[in-house]
């Protein structure tokens, strides 16, 4: 049983950890900078939750698991604001490049 | 020693707490409230300074107190000496003595509270409040925190009336005393990491001579030089001295810069007593003789005379640290029965007095003239009788002429040169005091000498503040009255070292 | 040390990040390269076992600093400086970089002679720590053994605001601190306090309870209330408070006097300043702790906003 | 090697680089940033120094872990003093960084 739970964690964590490379390789290498936070966002949002997933496997205590998705959807909202706020300075012409 | 708080002890608390709740007591009415509670706090706390300095005298034994009855290493402990009583009464007395010169220039308007005095009233009782920390401190970091209290309470009174120069001078005092901070922090974490205590008197039993005990010292006497602003460090100092409002330089020039020269005695003597190597002592008193020279030799050039009692303070910061080569491993007994650390520790409250004089006087005379240019001072002494002659009266203490406590402080450090068989500091000695008469006596000749228009004096200067500043000058004077043999006082407290660590 | 490949590679990033903070050619860039560096000692102090000072250094060291540090670099860059400022010669970096290796070199080798075993007060903490009625030593040692230091400390952050305000124009003296950020319902930065900070305060509230028994405590639950107070301010809802305003006077002394007060009731109670009788030592170091909560989210909050910059009257 | 010597290394080198830093970058920001980074490394050797004390059952010595969260609120009070330094300096003398710069450039100087 924990075999299998183990290998569900480490299935969803390097899931999640290939998702936070690939958005990384986007912010290195998009030409812009609403394309990079498109990449950014997606991607690490998707990675969040495979890990966060991936460790819901481990959690011993329910309230652990709570913990954990909390910290899911606080990553998701802080995210998911500042790729706002970037992306409407970008369009009031605030931010170059 | 008795491992217990001793009768009095809560004294040391009352000390450091006093001036805290006063700054509470002042944010919280705000206004012209903030001035009543510094006039209110000012007499108790004397009278608390007071009271410890007799329970020392009588007793003949250090105050010790144990803060929430924890002992070290795992509780705080505060320790008052010989050494930390004459600093807590010169503080105390030197802080009355500005208040009452500053309540003509801070004073609140009716109605509406005003920026400057309520920060001047209640950043005077922080800084009192950091100094009482220092002088009662046993714990090195407890002693962090206090150094850092000082800071932050003296950095703002420079930038106090917000021209941009005072301001740049307020972020370059800022900047190197944070990295004073954190260098002696280093080495405090040095010492807790080899040892396991930050207690000063189970370090000076535990500590040994090995690389983590010379760096940590090493590191928090740099610290420390930053902070007291000894050559090559004294930049910062002038135009923060310079800058600031002339209370606020009095107290910063004759208090605050004393605060981390007391520290570097505490290390010195009490955590590694016996370890320091003479040639590291040389060192010091090598920075020391250079400060002397060059600060003089500044001084002289300067064209205002805000300025010239700044980088006169580079130079008698110098003489404090003839003390280390003089008093350390002496031929004659302890270093605390030699000349040297008698006339050091005079010279640091002589010069506390003579210099807090100056500075007011100073601002006297700037306040009248509508200047401070030394060239335009003529008729200044005929307009400012009281305020010239006291400034007079500080300079001789500068100058090390009797009567005054620079003249036995000097006297001192001269005999020790002379009994050590270091002859070498006995011409930077003398040179320095006469360096000292010539910049004194240049801005008294300006004084004293006939306008050629008639002067047009751009405020009145009342009575009672030139008379508060000559009272501070004769103190200075008053010092010169003390006996001139190694003191008794001085040395209370100090048994504990020799007994616990000197090799 | 299974997890010493861990280890290497944190450290290696973190020198890595730190030293780009020298590096880079643009304040900002430097200061996120901080914050970062902040975020990675975080999790260093996960590895040393100091789960207290973990979230200190992730709240304080590195959010709540580096917040500071952003927003002045926007306003230093904002003001359009040419990064004109003469470089220092070649040799000073030489002569730098040669001291600064002689520095480092030094005490990476007095980390090796450290003694071992270390000494250490682990033991007598915890003995102690019944006497105290606290299950978390750090705790213990902030609010009881060393409980002078934390008063002291806490009476340094309201002089480092005295000195703040003290960089106020005279005009605008009892005036609003920072600029005024316009309220705007649409923007995002709104909808994510009004989401945000309710639970934000719950959480700074359970970190500081947590924090007689379990990591946690009054310094880092202050800096996430004073975090969602900055969220608020900066998101328009609430303006910053006038600084001559008798409540936030209240705020802001509150905690050092209660701590002073309750430090003297020590004095008739258990013979000593800052003693707790045994059977209320829980009771009285909660007492000290609750407005010391506030106080300090309080400072802490007006230090990020800065000195009066707008008077009172309109 | 163990992890704790390791993290002792790498505060040498965090103070070692704040050191640099404060010599070398002439803007006052940077200095404060600089200071963050020496103070980062003096944290980090207490913290080294707590996790070798590590005894009776705790993780960690608790006093020098205390003394860490002592000192990084002070380290962001002298931050915050000294940023508000920096920015009336920036308004008083408008746009020119050399005159914000005067009272940064001294302790690089200093210390020659």
């Amino acid at each position: 049983m924990s075999l299998a739970l183990d290998a569900l964690t480490i299935g969803a964590v390097c899931a999640g950890a290939f998702f936070f490379m690939a958005g990384t390789v986007g912010l290195l290498r998009f030409p812009d900078t609403l394309s990079r936070l498109h990449a950014l966002t997606k991607a690490d949002n998707l990675g969040l939750g495979l890990i966060v997933l991936g460790l819901l496997f481990q959690a011993e205590a329910p309230f652990l698991a709570l913990k954990l998705v909390g910290v899911w959807l606080l990553g998701l909202l802080a995210g998911a604001t500042v790729a706002q706020l970037i992306a409407q300075a970008v369009q009031r012409g605030r931010l170059h490049e | 020693m008795a491992n217990t708080t001793t009768a009095g002890g809560f004294l040391l608390v009352v000390a450091i707490v006093l001036p805290v709740a006063g700054v509470l007591v002042s944010l919280l009415l705000g206004g012209r409230r903030a001035e009543r509670v510094a006039f209110v706090v000012m007499p108790a706390g004397l009278g608390v300074a007071l009271a410890i300095a007799t329970r020392i005298w009588r007793t003949h034994d250090v105050l010790q107190y144990f803060v929430g009855g924890w002992m070290p290493p795992l509780g705080v402990g505060f320790r008052a000496d010989g050494l930390s009583a004459v600093m807590i009464v010169a503080s105390a007395l030197l802080v009355c003595g500005i208040g009452l010169f500053a309540r003509a220039q801070f004073k609140t308007p009716p109605g509406s509270e005003t920026r400057a005095p309520l920060m001047f009233w209640t950043l005077l009782l922080a800084i009192w409040a950091a100094l009482n920390t220092v002088f009662v401190g046993s714990d090195l970091f407890n002693l962090y925190v206090g150094l850092e209290l000082l800071t932050f309470a003296a950095v703002p009174l420079v930038s106090l009336d917000g021209r941009p120069e005072t301001v740049a001078a307020a972020l370059r005092y800022l900047l190197f005393a944070l990295l004073g901070s954190l260098l002696y922090l280093l080495g405090a974490v040095l010492l807790y990491g080899a040892y396991g205590t930050l207690d000063i008197a189970l370090l000076c039993r535990r500590i040994h001579a090995e690389p983590a005990a010379w760096a940590a010292i090493s590191l928090m006497t740099a610290g420390l030089l930053a902070k007291a602003a000894l050559y090559p460090f004294h930049l910062w100092l002038p135009p923060a001295h310079a800058g600031a409002p002339a209370p606020a330089s009095a107290i910063l020039s004759g208090l605050v810069v004393k605060a981390p020269f007391f520290l570097i005695i505490r290390l010195w003597f009490d955590v590694m007593p016996g370890m320091p190597e003479r040639a590291a002592a040389q060192v010091l008193g090598i920075l020391g003789a250079a400060a002397i020279v060059f600060g003089s030799i500044v001084a002289l050039r300067q064209a205002r005379l805000k300025l010239l009692i700044a980088y006169s303070t580079v130079a008698q910061i110098g003489y404090l640290f003839l003390l280390f080569p003089l008093a350390i491993r002496p031929e004659t007994g302890h270093p605390w029965g030699t000349a040297a650390w008698t006339g050091g520790i005079l010279q640091a409250v002589s010069h506390a007095f003579a210099k807090a004089a100056m500075f007011m006087a100073a601002g006297l005379i700037a306040e009248a003239l509508g200047h401070d240019r030394i060239a335009g001072l003529a008729g200044a002494g005929r307009a400012l009788p009281i305020t010239v002659f006291a400034f007079a009266l500080g300079g001789l203490s500068l100058m090390g002429l009797p009567p005054s406590g620079g003249f036995i402080a000097k006297a001192m450090l001269l005999t020790a040169a002379v009994a050590e068989g270091q002859w070498w500091w006995a011409p930077v000695i003398l040179a320095g005091g006469l360096l000292a008469g010539g910049y004194v006596f240049l801005v008294l000749a300006r004084a004293m000498g006939e306008p050629i228009e008639p002067l047009r004096l751009s405020a009145e200067v009342s009575r009672g503040r030139q008379a508060v500043v000559a009272a501070v000058a004769l103190c200075a004077v008053l010092l010169g009255f003390v006996p001139l043999h190694p003191s008794d006082f001085l040395q209370i407290g100090r048994s504990v070292a020799a007994t616990a660590g000197t090799r | 040390m299974d997890h010493l490949v861990f280890d290497i590679v944190l450290a290696a990033l973190i020198v890595g990040v730190a030293a780009w903070t020298n590096v880079a050619r643009d304040t900002l860039a430097a200061v996120i390269a901080f914050v970062a560096c902040g975020l990675l000692l975080a999790l260093v102090w996960v590895r040393l076992v100091a789960p207290d000072v973990a979230l200190t250094e992730a709240a304080l060291g590195s959010g709540l600093t580096g917040g500071l540090l952003l927003g002045a670099s926007l306003r230093v860059r904002r003001t359009g400086t040419p990064a004109a400022a003469e470089q220092p010669s070649t040799s000073l970096r030489v002569a730098a970089a040669g001291m600064c290796i002689a520095v480092t070199a030094g005490l990476a080798g007095i980390v090796l002679l450290l003694p071992e075993p270390a000494p250490t007060l682990a033991a007598s903490a915890l003995a102690n720590m019944a006497a105290t009625g606290l299950g978390n030593p750090v705790t213990a040692v902030l609010m009881a053994y060393r409980a002078i230091d934390t008063l002291l400390e806490v009476v340094v952050l309201l002089f480092a605001l005295l000195g703040v305000w003290s960089l106020a124009p005279d005009r605008v003296w009892g005036g609003f601190p920072g600029p005024r950020h316009r309220p705007d319902p649409d923007k995002p930065l709104a909808f994510v306090a009004q989401l945000l900070v309710p639970v934000g305060i719950l959480v700074g509230i359970h970190i500081f309870w947590i924090g007689s028994v379990a990591p946690g405590g009054e310094f880092q639950g202050a800096t996430i209330l004073a975090a969602m107070w900055i969220l608020t301010m900066l998101a328009g809802l609430v303006g910053a408070p006038a600084v001559s305003r008798r409540w936030l006077r209240f705020l802001l002394v509150g905690g050092p006097a209660v701590f002073v007060a309750i430090g003297l009731v020590g004095f008739a109670a258990a013979g000593a300043f800052l003693a707790y009788p045994k059977d209320y030592a829980k009771l009285m170091i909660l007492s000290i702790e609750v407005p010391l909560t506030l106080s300090i989210a309080g400072m802490l909050a007006l230090l990020v906003a800065g000195p009066p910059e707008r008077t009172l009257q309109r | 090697m163990s992890a704790v010597t390791l993290y002792g290394f790498c505060s040498a080198a965090l103070v070692g680089l704040g050191l640099y830093g404060l010599i070398v970058r002439p803007e006052p920001l940077r200095k404060v940033l600089a200071f963050n980074l020496i103070g980062g490394g003096v944290f980090l050797l207490l913290g080294v120094v707590a996790r070798r004390g590590a005894s009776a059952g705790l993780g960690g010595d608790p006093v020098p872990q205390a003394l860490v969260i002592t000192g990084l609120v002070v380290a962001f009070a002298s931050t915050a003093l000294a940023v508000a330094l920096v920015l009336r300096l920036l308004r008083d003398t408008g746009e020119t960084v050399p005159a914000s710069d005067a009272g940064g450039e001294a302790p690089a100087d200093g210390r020659k």
